[in-house]
């Protein structure tokens, strides 16, 4: 399989220093990317080289680390930038995940809905819409769930369809001329999906509404370009890219960033500041208060370059040909049931399945002791989960350096669990 | 990492057979119990005679270790005295919290000392100890409910 | 000097790798780290064995790696807890940073002030008063005056005397019945004053206000115990007491993180999930939405093992001693007044001061052209600024590997100053 | 860090008798800018006289390098044409974000080819392009305020 995509994995996996990891007596095979990647050395050693020979603060001084720091921090912001086609550095917010990153935006609408004279695309009343999907992560339901309780406005959904697609036949109906904001994944983290983007976009523009995606499964797999996409904000985090954890980010176009509130607020966000009153800098400032991820920044810089170097494209070539291969190796085993997209078109190497009932959890503890770690329950998905009737699933998920032998033994330690469990 | 230490015989039997499953009246107490990390669900009641334990029955949804500490607990503390289910009770709990290091009492624990092995995997523990909380919240509920030294 | 304190200095130095740095061709003296600390290599050797080792999302999984990283974490925050003395350790919320931390207490008025049935503590409405002092940091206080903004409560603030001290006695008029909150710096960053907590913790109780304190200075130089200082809550930060950027902390009462609602909502956080509602766990986990920083904790366990090891009084009693020489020295410069307390009573190692009108930019740049790291600005304490008449000054800051030779390498450098702008 | 080069005999000379200080009249524009993060300050007023900068005048707080930037540009662009003002301010932003790069040209610089060095300092570059930056906030401001073409 290997041979079609040009990604070179041995080589790859040379760069990841666990991979080498016995888990007893078992070589680990690491097939839980979709919850966090592994960082290949060359991030590991840009955070060191950085602390031991950088390490300061950054904006706010004149001495020779300080500087060094405050480059380090905005070349990685400008890097970022690049890798998603932001037209500017400014357009993107260091977050600490996604998940912060969501809230940030949803938390523009709550202020600005309290704030006089604040921006009218950001203010919410009863009457007014939000729009989701039924296969969002958590991060990408509650923080409008909370808003839509907090506002008075009406949270509304696009469902799945058996075959674990969105219903784009819905869309028409759900968004509609009260949605003032559609937020929506991009790649579904428990069915793999990865979902068309134009038509939700398109219908959004045509009733006004401002639109942003999920795209925290999706910058890390397949090539993103947010000018392309033609979307309002993004969000993605460090830790599912090669990253450090504690650094996610948010996309916005300049413009709105300039019309939103500010979230958290705090030391280096701030123009002018008296005991009574205080005006805020532009952003990406505006929304970055306190102390940033400064060193986690620069290994995300890493992870880009890492990325950068691997191609997006052989990327995605080599995660579709791994689908491919997950799912014809998976349907093989007895009693296994995919749960999301059973061909590998318009979706990633994550695959959910039930095996035969045995519970999630039992199928993961007998894979661990042959050295294979997925992920089990409800992957922070519970609605995806009661859609297809199933409190929680065993997923797989790929990445950069996962072979095909680490799937065939998957595939093997399946069939134990079976008999374990028969 | 030894599958068997964890899956023992006696696991497997509880989790294919569990004994007293179901929901039965009457009861005093019923609580519901979930796993926010797993989704796993349980709902017990307890039925208190005197100062015994006269039913306990669930229904649940769960991984093996979930299903069967469920039966095993009602093996052992359905039909004793209050008193005697909660010590058991404290027991299974401090072993299941011992990191690997408590040895089970088979004489007071019973099949439960299959379970000794769990100690030592974290994440399984809270599976373990599931039903057991639902006990001890759904007797507090029975004893809320019934009026202090009243039975009749 | 060094002497008298039990530390020995220079095998502390031995194990920040950043301290042989060279400036051109001067030795780094860093006189920054109220800023941000270094990092001794335990620190960075604990990140860096924990991401080529167990690295992984945490809570979710079976797998041997996630069940590694869940006690790494868990661990780190039992470590934290009993280092500041804190009863349990599900009564900390690991954050970014402690602004944050701040961020989370504000908004939980904020979101409790629009929650019918919400806890009365938490609710805020016209006429209700938030009390902090003149000598914030911006990060205790901007959060303050935008939830007054966006309730309707009134800000107060306890000014400082001439010698850069909180003005006890207003507190009794500052602080009255219509305090909801108060909060206040425990060690305040542009003077380097350690305030006195007891008599304000003591009005708050009488009128029945929550008490909380900015603890950023404080937790990595002076032994703090939540449960002596009696208070409410504090909020600290990794990046300042030697571990990593990405993580602070709130500490709070277990009994009040049961009250507040929610800050940031996602994956994680929740109890149950469907489309329509959402319930949340308990605290800790409802306040730390998303994937935390993971190898960032660690860090921060091994910081704290790094200070334990030194001990907390023994590093007080360094800084005690350095703050003596420092402001003994300085005030041998001519032209130079100190901003803040001038005697080592009630101070930290932490020193601004003008120096004879020359703008801190150019003292900072002069400075570091012999190799000596300060920090010149408003140190996000603009009010401090105004009180006492400058728009910036120079701060000098000492840690537990800080020397007298470095500081009299600072005040050569300053005559050197003088002659340049006389 | 060699300091001679930031801080060249000329800059100490500009920053320590700054050339045009002071606020006058008359003027058609005025600007006010910050550096939030060191809270250097400067107000800036440009008199406009048919295509000629008549006048700029100011008023500023800040460190040596703010302070002399401001002085040099109003020996360079204080009397010439509104258009050779805009190129000079062009030219000189430009070195400034040169990254030590840029060579400046003295023909058209003069004194202000002493911030060539500032170049390398990024935390510096604010500080000089601060009053500039008030200039051509200013000159927004007072074409704003003068109908267009007339002057009289
Ligand atoms: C007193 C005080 N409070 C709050 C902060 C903010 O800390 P952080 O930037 O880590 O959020 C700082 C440090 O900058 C500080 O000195
Ligand atoms: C689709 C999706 N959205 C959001 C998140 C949240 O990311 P983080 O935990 O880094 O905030 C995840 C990962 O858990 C995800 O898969």
């Amino acid at each position: 399989m290997e041979a079609v995509s040009k990604l070179d994995v041995e080589a790859v996996r040379a760069d990841f220093p666990i991979l080498r990891r016995m888990i007893g007596d078992k070589p680990l095979a690491y097939l839980d990317s979709a919850a966090t990647s592994q960082r290949p050395v060359q991030v590991t050693e840009a955070m060191r080289r950085f602390t031991e020979h950088s390490n300061a603060n950054i904006s706010r001084s004149v001495h020779t680390l300080g500087a060094e720091a405050t480059e380090a921090y905005e070349g990685a912001r400008a890097k970022v930038a690049d890798f998603i086609g932001a037209r500017s550095a400014d357009e993107v917010v260091f977050t600490k995940n996604s998940t912060e990153a969501i809230n940030l935006v949803a938390y523009a609408f709550q202020n600005a809905s309290v704030k006089p004279g604040a921006d009218p695309r950001f203010v919410l009343r009863p009457g007014d819409e939000v729009v989701v999907t039924e296969m969002e992560h958590h991060a990408n339901l509650i923080p409008w769930q909370q808003l839509c309780e907090r506002t008075g406005a009406k949270l509304r959904w696009i469902g799945i369809t058996d075959v674990g697609r969105l219903d784009l036949e819905q869309v028409d109906e759900v968004i509609n001329e009260h949605t003032k904001v559609v937020s929506f994944v991009h790649v579904a983290n428990l069915l793999g999906t990865v979902n068309p983007t134009s038509q939700i976009v398109a219908r959004a523009r045509e009733v006004g509404a401002l639109v942003g995606l999920d795209s925290s499964q999706a910058v890390p797999h397949i090539p993103v370009d947010v000018t392309e996409l033609g979307v309002d904000f993004i969000a993605f985090t460090g830790h599912k890219m090669l990253g450090p954890t504690g650094i996610g980010a948010l996309w916005a176009k300049a413009e709105l960033l300039d019309a939103m509130p500010p979230f958290q607020t705090g030391g280096s966000m701030i123009e002018t500041v008296s005991m009574e009153r205080t005006t805020f800098a532009k952003a990406p400032a505006k929304f970055e208060a306190g102390t940033p991820p400064i060193a986690e920044a620069v290994g995300l810089a890493a992870a880009v370059d890492y990325l950068d170097k691997l191609g997006m494209e052989n990327v995605r070539a080599h995660e579709k040909e791994l689908a491919g291969y997950m799912l014809r190796r998976l349907e093989t085993v007895d009693g296994l049931t995919v749960i999301g997209p059973r061909v590998p078109i318009g979706r990633g190497a994550t695959v959910s399945f039930d095996l035969a009932d045995v519970h999630p959890h039992d199928v993961g503890q007998v894979l661990d002791a042959d050295g294979i770690a997925v992920r089990v329950g409800h992957h922070c998905a519970k609605p995806t989960c009661v859609r297809f009737g199933v409190t929680a699933t065993t997923r797989a998920s790929g990445y950069v350096y996962t072979t095909t032998d680490e799937i065939d033994r998957l595939v093997a330690a399946l069939e134990k669990v079976r008999k374990v469990f028969a | 990492m030894n599958l068997d230490e964890l899956y023992q015989e006696v696991i497997l039997d509880h989790y294919k057979r569990p004994r007293g499953a179901g929901l039965r009246d009457p009861y005093e107490g019923e609580s519901h119990q979930v796993n926010p990390t797993c989704g796993d669900e349980i709902t017990l009641r307890v039925h208190v005679d005197g100062d015994k334990v006269a039913d306990i029955s669930y229904e649940n949804v769960g991984c093996s270790i979930s299903k069967a500490s469920a039966s095993v607990m009602y093996e052992l503390i359905n039909g004793v005295s209050v008193e005697e289910a909660l010590a058991k009770t404290a027991e299974f709990t401090a072993l299941m919290n011992s990191k690997g290091q408590g040895k089970a009492d088979e004489e007071s624990l019973e099949d439960a000392i299959a379970f000794e092995g769990v100690s030592k995997y974290p994440m399984r523990v809270k599976c373990a100890l599931l039903g057991w909380m639902a006990f001890k919240d759904a007797l507090v509920r029975a004893e809320a409910a019934t009026p202090a030294g009243g039975n009749d």
